[in-house]
This record gives C-alpha cells, structure tokens and sequence, in this order.
C-alpha cells in the first residue's frame, strides 16, 4: 500500500513549502531556545539558592570551661535537629591551626598561650525551614552549658528567606508565560504554513483524498519540523552555555552545563509541538475547507 | 445511474439554477449545453457533491445527497472522473505527480500507478511532459493533464467541464475520440461544452440550460 | 509599432519559440494561430515582457527588451491590455475592484474609474456581477472580467490569449465584437485563438505558429 | 490622486487577510510581552540591588571616652569620602530610645546606667565601589582615636558586589537574545503573511503596477499590525504587572509599574517592527517575484 507515499509527502512538503516550513522550523527553535533558557537560568538560581540554604554554616563557640559532658549534650542536641545535616567539633587548636593558615603567624609565636576558643562548625539545612527556627534553634544552643556565643550571618538568612520564595514563583510565572507564548506562537506558525498549502487541500479532496490521507503527510511534517526545530534549539542553548559561562564563569561558582534532562526536555517539546501544532492546525483548516 | 430530483441550487444574489429534473443511465454520453452563466458547471458540481442542492436530492451511484456524510464523500469521487473547466492542478508537484495523486488516494500499488500514469499520459498526448510542472505548460497542455487525471482512476462516470476550451480543433477532436472511447468501454461521461460545433455531429443526447432551468433535453 | 527581430525564447526543456520576425502596425488587427503548445502565448508574453527573448529583441512602442529595466515595464503595462489565459484575477476582491484596479494603479481620478469601469462591465454584459467575487463566477463570467479590466485602460495594444474559450458561440461573437470595435477605434489587437470558426470570416491577418516557428503570416 | 486608496488598500489587507495578520499581530504581541517582561524584571533587580548597595549600612561605635574632637575628625573623615553618602549621629541617649523601642523595656530601669555606645550610622553608595573599598574604610575608620569598633554585614557586600555585575550582565545577554529571537520571528512572521499574498503581487504587476505602488499598502499594513500588536502588548503587560503584584507584593519592597518609558518603548519598537519588519519582508519578496 501506499504508506510509503504519505511518508514521502510528509518529508517532501518540507522541501516544496521551503519559506513556510522554514518559519515553523524557525519558531519552534526560537522558543525552545527560550524556554530552555528560562529552565538553565530558573534552575540555576534554585541552584545557587539551596546551595547556600543546604549549607548555612552556624558557628558555635564553646566557653573555655566547657566540659566533656557539656559537649556531649550540645553533640545530642545537634543529632536531634531536623535542621542539622552535619556538624565539625573544630579544637583549640584545630583553630590555632586555621589561624595560621589564614594569617600565616603561629598564633602561640604572637601570644603566649591560645585565646581562640574550641568551636562547633554546624551546617543547617534551611530549605524547608525559615529563619526564625534558625533563630530559635541559635537562642537555644546560646543558652546551654558550656556555649559561649553563637555566631551566623543572620542577615543573609533573611535575604535567602525572603527572596527564595519569589525567585521561585517569579521563575514558575516566567516559565508559564514563556511556555504559554512559545504554544501560541508554535502553533499559528505551523497554522500559518498550513494556510498556505490550502490550495492543495482542497484539490485533494476534489480527487478523492479521505481526511486521514490528507493530515497525515501535514503531521509528519510537522513532527520533522518539531525535531528539526528541536536540534536548532540544542545548538544554539549549547551556544548561550558557553558563551555564559565564558562572560559569567567568573561570577558563578558552577557552570552552566547542558545535562540530559534538558537534551530530552527540549527534544520532547519540540516532537510536541510539531506533533500538537500541526494535528490541531490541520483539523482546524481542514473543516474550514469546503468539500 | 445519476439522478436529480427537484434539484435547486440558489446562490444567493439570485444566480443557480432551478428545478432540475432528470436521469443520465449507465454508460450513457449526455452533453451539457447552453451559454455562459447559464449553469452548467454548476450541474456538475451538484454531482460530484462540491455544491448540496439547497432543494431536491441528487443521487449519484448510491451516494445520495440528502444522506451523505461529509466523510463519505471522497469515496464517491474516487468513482468519478472530473476535468475541471480551471483544470485544479497542484503548482507544487509535477504533471506526473498530479495525475499520479489521483490513484495515490485509492492506495492503489506503486508499479500499477506508474504503468496506469503514463498510459494515460500518452492517451492525452502528453507523454513527453511528465516532468514538467503546471506553470511550465501551455493552457491546452494543461487541460488535458486534467483530463489524464480524470480517466486515470477508470471510474464510472466522468465529468468534463468544457474540456476543450483551451484546445484547437484537432486536439479538440482527439480528446473527444477518446470520451468516447471511454464511453464506450462502460463509463458515463457527462460533458458541459459550448463547442457546438465539435458536437454537432455527435449522437448523444443533449441537456439544454438557459438560466439555471433545463429548456431543451 | 511591435517589432520582433529574430526572437527566441527557449525554455530549458527543448520547447519555446525560436527565430521570430514580424511586425505588428499600429491600430492592426492580427491573429495568432496554431496548435496547442505551439508557443501563442509565449508569443503574447514576449510582447508585454513577462518573458524575455533569449535571443534577439521585442521592440513595443518605445520599450525595447534587451534595453528595458525593471522598473520601466510598468510603464509598458500601463500601454497594453492583456486578457489572460487564466484569466489572472485577484480572489480576495470583487469584479468591480478587479477592474478598477488597472486604473488605480496609473492613479486615475476616482470618479472617473467608476464611469469608466461599469461602462467596460457593461460592454462585456457584466454590469449586473460588480459585486461578485471571481470565485463566485461562472468561467465564461470570469473570461470576460478579465476582458474588461484589459479594455478599461483604453491601451495602445490588446493582447487577448483565448479570449473566448469558455464562451459559447454567442457570447463569443459578441465579445469579437467587442474587440472590433476597439481596433476601429485605433488600438491594436493581438489575438491568440484556436477557434477559427470565430475568425474564419474575418479579413484579419494571421500568423500561424507550429512547434515555436511561424509558419504563415 | 488615489493615495487614498493605498492606505485604504493597507486597511483593507488586514481584513481581507485574516488569518495570516492575526499570526504577525500575535508574533508581536509575544514578542513585545516579552522583551517588557525582560525590561520590567531586569530594571526591577537592577533597583534592588542599587537599593540595598547605595545605602548600604556601617556602623561605627564609640569608645566611651570619644571627645568632641574625636567625633569632628571622624565626621571630617566621612565627609571627605566619595563612599560615604550621609551618616547620622545616634547618641547614647538615642541608642536608648531605640531599645526602649525594640524591646520595650527602658535600659534605664533595667541596670543603673546606660552601657549602648554611642555610634554613626554611615550610609555608603557602594555602586561604584567593590567591598574591598569599604573594608579599607571600615578599618581606617577603626583605627581612629574614639572609635570602638566598626559593624557591617561583610557577606552580605561580598554577595552583592560577585553578583552585581552577573545579574547586569545576565540581564544584557536575555535582553538581547530576546531582542534577536523578536526581530527573527517578526520578521519571519509578516514575511509569511506577505509570502500568502504572492499572487496578488504577481497580478498587481501584471496591470503595470510600479513597486511602489504595491509595497505601499503592505507597509501600511505593517505598521497597523505594529500598533495593534504594540496595544495588545500593552494590555498583556499590564496583566503581568498587576499579576506579579498580586502574587509577589509580600516579598518585595516596591511594586512593578507601567511607567511612561515602558509604555513609549513598547509602542516605538511596536512600530519599528511593523514597519522594518514588513518594508525589509516587501522588499525581499518582491525582487524574487518575476515581472
Ligand atoms: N459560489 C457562487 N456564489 C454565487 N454565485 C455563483 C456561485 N457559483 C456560481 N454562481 C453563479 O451561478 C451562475 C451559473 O454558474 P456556472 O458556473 O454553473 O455557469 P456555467 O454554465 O458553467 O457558465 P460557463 O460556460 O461560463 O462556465 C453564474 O451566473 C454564476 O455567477
Ligand atoms: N516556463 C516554462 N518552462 C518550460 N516550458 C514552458 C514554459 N512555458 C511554456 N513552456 C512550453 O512552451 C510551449 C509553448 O507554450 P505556450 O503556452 O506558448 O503554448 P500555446 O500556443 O499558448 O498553447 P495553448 O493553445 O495550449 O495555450 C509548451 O509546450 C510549453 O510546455
Ligand atoms: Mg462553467
Ligand atoms: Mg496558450
């Protein structure tokens, strides 16, 4: 039978409607583009976000007189936190040595004996905590046996706090908004190069094509023009990750990578979308086309 | 095997044609005349279901009118041959591909279209044109790749819509020769012409249109 | 006033026309005949430089082919009245706006496109069909729109390709007329026609085309 | 003359075309959304940050035996620095005005004397600066006869001034990258809609139109769909705004607002597209449409 024929139409209608096919092709890479790089830069700041929210460091200073049994329940009292992922019991001369690695003296050659005091270096999970159970958990430890002060950069906890909720919804909008316009766009593209092959439409009709004969070769086209578009959009994301990370590298702790999730993402969208387009544009115009 | 009954087909601002009553039987060769804008395209467009009458039924094969489904209709028109008085053919493939297309649809088999296509082709005096596309071919040219298109499906009626109108007299007379050739191998053909002269020595009987209503049949 | 000095058009594939040389005079009535594919309408297209010679030269008025830019043939357009095989009219506005057309673009005055207009609609017998779209027309309807929109530039030269193909006798004849009457009043007309039942009886000179070379003029 | 009919013909061709003006318009309408959502969300960040970096907070205390000299020569310093913007005194009795206003209770009545030190608010514009400026600063201050010790959220400088430049700079690459993709699409997309009418062109010439003639109506046309697209935009804009109000005014310190260069922009680049956009598609199509 003629299967052959109606994929071979499919493949050819590319190349006959050049223009139009190159504008879907087009559209359909332009959007990807642009959703893939909300996805990078939305992600990215999550990324960066939870990375200072997994690791918020809490230092717990020790009074100089605090006893084994003193750090025996401040070590408890950390395994029992939710909010702890993991502590460092850092010794006086843990921080003696830290000391002279940072200032390079040998604080013993500068003083005669070792005023730094022994410390907990205590990393908080912030994530799906906000910072008053930090504030509080703080004020608890401060009030123990043994603790001298407790010491975190209060400030940027209430900036991670305030503004992680907003990246993420703003990011979430933004995503909708792009998505939203790349389905609009993507399909009365793909419409629009169907519109202009109405001509044929109705010529196939007037010598017996059924319905099903007619969409088919308009959906493989569409699915070519989805996979195409797909590929043109990888390129050029792989283009905006190098060149961030060769304009941003320096200000980023991480670089933007191309990992698989969005490889598949994007080549899955864009199968939708020629998929969807063209099946929904073709049922559209092929009911406005007179028998 | 075509039937109308009561048929009308207004157009709106006045023009159509009106009340049509008649029957063309199996194999039979029927001539559409009468002058321009009288309605004969539209009669064949009422039987190839391109236009539903807006009063009567028109019953072509068992395909009838007042019953037939949008989804029903292009297995109808796989019976029927059509030669299009503006030829409809597809800018964007070859001669070839477009007569080609009309087998395509029926699903018929590769081998068997190519051999169907170029007898066809040849019957037309087009065989040298295969390649071509439509805008590289003279109107006649084009006509008559309509007409191979037609004839290609060998179907049970065939309908020409002023097939001639862009061919000289002997081209004209060819084309003729082979309607009738079809007729005579079982194929209705219902022609609208206005040459009268290229059918005043034929036999078949003529269907008379002035204004939308039969006068003469 | 149209000059063809060893003209040859060739179109790639072997067709085309080859080694022209004719004059036509001003106000000359002249008809080109052939077969179909013989090249008349390459012929027509020469003179209103839709296509240029690929050898030699098509002098029009004072437009010549192998001097002429782009930007000049609109100006040689303007001159010339062309009916179309395909007739070449613009589905997405009425008959009336169709007409009105050839004279919008040489800005004429509004009120005198309308008199001008219905009064060609009118010589055609479409006066009634202004607000029609093409689509809405019968072939005939649409053959002599294109007539109209050809005559109402009152040109120097008419081109008419087939102008009475989808005509019946009747309206054929009149449209013949028609195009006397034009001539006597000055205009040139270079007709390509296969219907030499229409022109048999006329005293008009013929050049007769077979395969791309004139055979009789 | 008729050039009344030329713009009654760029009028009528949105009409008559529906479907392929209804796609430009869209594509222009997205594309201008868009770019404002860039615009709006970018100048919003860059506000931010300019917010907290120009008044950035240092805090200098007072020894408790700082004389009136003391406090001239460090008022003298702050005023001759290019950092500093302004700076309040707060006095001892000041310090405890605050306290009585934070926690309620009058120090006063809480121990016999006052222990808050006295202190300068600094306010800096750190914009033009990096932190290591400020800490220069901060230590110079330091040294100075009176001065206690100087306070300032050191992390929260360092993270603004690594990031300062990364959000201008990310910023800059999605505005043009947007700003691209628009063109592209607009372009593409009235090219098509032009593309749909070639056989209008095709005969217009054969009645001997000049070029002129015909361009003149499809950049009329442009230009409408420019302006429609810019109004739609516009609307699409202000919905975005009230929306992200609605959604993020908690966790923000301003609103977004529809100001007068946003509007004027989208209206301009509105127009600029349509008309570009369709001259540049006219111009293309009508040297490859023969005579
Ligand atoms: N879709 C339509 N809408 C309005 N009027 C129409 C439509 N189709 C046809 N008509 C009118 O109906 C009349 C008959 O048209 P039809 O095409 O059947 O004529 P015809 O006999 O084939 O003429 P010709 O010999 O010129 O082709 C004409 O006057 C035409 O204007
Ligand atoms: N653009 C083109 N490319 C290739 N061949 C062409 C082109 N235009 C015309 N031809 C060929 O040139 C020959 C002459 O064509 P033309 O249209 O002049 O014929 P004609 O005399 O008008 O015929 P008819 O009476 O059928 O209209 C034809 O065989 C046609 O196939
Ligand atoms: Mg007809
Ligand atoms: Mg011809």
């Amino acid at each position: 039978m003629s299967y052959g024929f109606l994929v071979k139409e499919g493949f050819s209608g590319l190349a006959r409607a050049k223009f139009p096919s190159f504008v879907a092709i087009l559209t359909i890479t332009i959007s990807l583009t642009l959703m893939g790089i909300t996805y990078l830069g939305g992600t990215k700041l999550v990324h960066l976000f939870n990375q200072v929210r997994s690791g918020f460091e809490v230092e717990v200073f020790l009074s100089p007189g605090a006893t084994e049994y003193d750090r025996s329940r401040i070590e408890e009292k950390l395994n029992n936190s939710e909010l702890v992922t993991g502590f460092d019991y850092i010794s006086k001369d843990d921080a003696a040595k830290r000391f002279e690695e940072e200032f390079g003296e040998n604080i013993y050659e500068v003083l005669d004996a070792n005023p730094l005091p022994a410390s907990y270096t205590v990393r908080m999970d912030t994530r799906n905590f906000d910072h008053n159970d930090v504030t509080l958990m703080a004020q608890e430890l401060g009030k123990m046996q043994g603790v001298d002060e407790v010491q975190y950069k209060q400030a940027v906890l209430r900036l991670l706090d305030r503004y992680a909720n907003a990246v993420l919804i703003g990011g979430g909008i933004i995503l909708v908004i792009v998505l939203g316009a790349s389905i609009l766009l993507v399909g009365n593209t793909i419409k629009l190069s169907i519109f202009a092959k109405r001509e044929v439409i109705k010529i196939m009709r007037l010598v017996g094509a059924t319905d099903l004969f007619i969409k088919i070769p308009f959906i493989i086209e569409g699915i070519l023009q989805g996979i195409l578009g797909a590929g043109f959009a990888l390129l050029g994301l792989y283009g905006v990750v190098v060149g961030t990370n060769y304009l941003l590298g320096s200000f980023l702790t991480t670089e933007l990578t191309m990992d698989w999730p969005i490889i598949g993402g994007v080549i899955t969208l864009g199968l939708l979308f020629g998929l969807v387009g063209s099946a929904r544009s073709i049922r559209m115009f092929i009911s406005e086309i007179r028998y | 095997m075509i039937y109308f009954y009561n048929v009308s087909k207004e157009f709106g601002r006045g023009a159509g044609v009106y009340d049509l009553n008649f029957n063309i039987h199996k194999g039979e060769f029927v001539c559409i005349v009468g002058p321009s804008g009288a309605g004969k395209s539209t009669i064949l467009k009422l039987i190839y279901m391109d236009e539903k009458p807006t009063d009567g039924k028109v019953v072509v094969d068992n395909f009838d009118s007042s019953m037939l489904q949008k989804d029903g209709i292009p297995y109808l028109r796989r019976r029927v041959g059509m030669i299009f008085q503006d030829f409809q053919l597809l800018r964007d493939r070859n001669v070839y591909d477009n007569v080609a297309l009309a087998l395509r649809v029926m699903r018929v088999r590769r081998k068997k279209i190519k051999k169907r296509v170029l007898q066809a082709l040849n019957s037309v005096g087009l065989g040298h044109r295969a390649q071509y596309y439509p805008q590289e071919l003279s109107g006649g040219e084009q006509q008559r790749v309509s007409v191979a298109r037609a004839i290609v499906k060998e179907p049970i009626v065939l309908l020409a819509d002023e097939p001639t109108g862009n061919l000289d007299p002997q081209v004209a007379r060819e084309i003729l020769a082979l309607l009738r050739r079809i007729n005579e191998q079982g194929t209705a053909v219902v022609m609208a012409t206005h040459n009268y002269n290229l059918i005043k020595n034929t036999p078949y009987r003529r269907i008379r249109i002035e204004e939308g209503r039969v006068v003469d049949t």
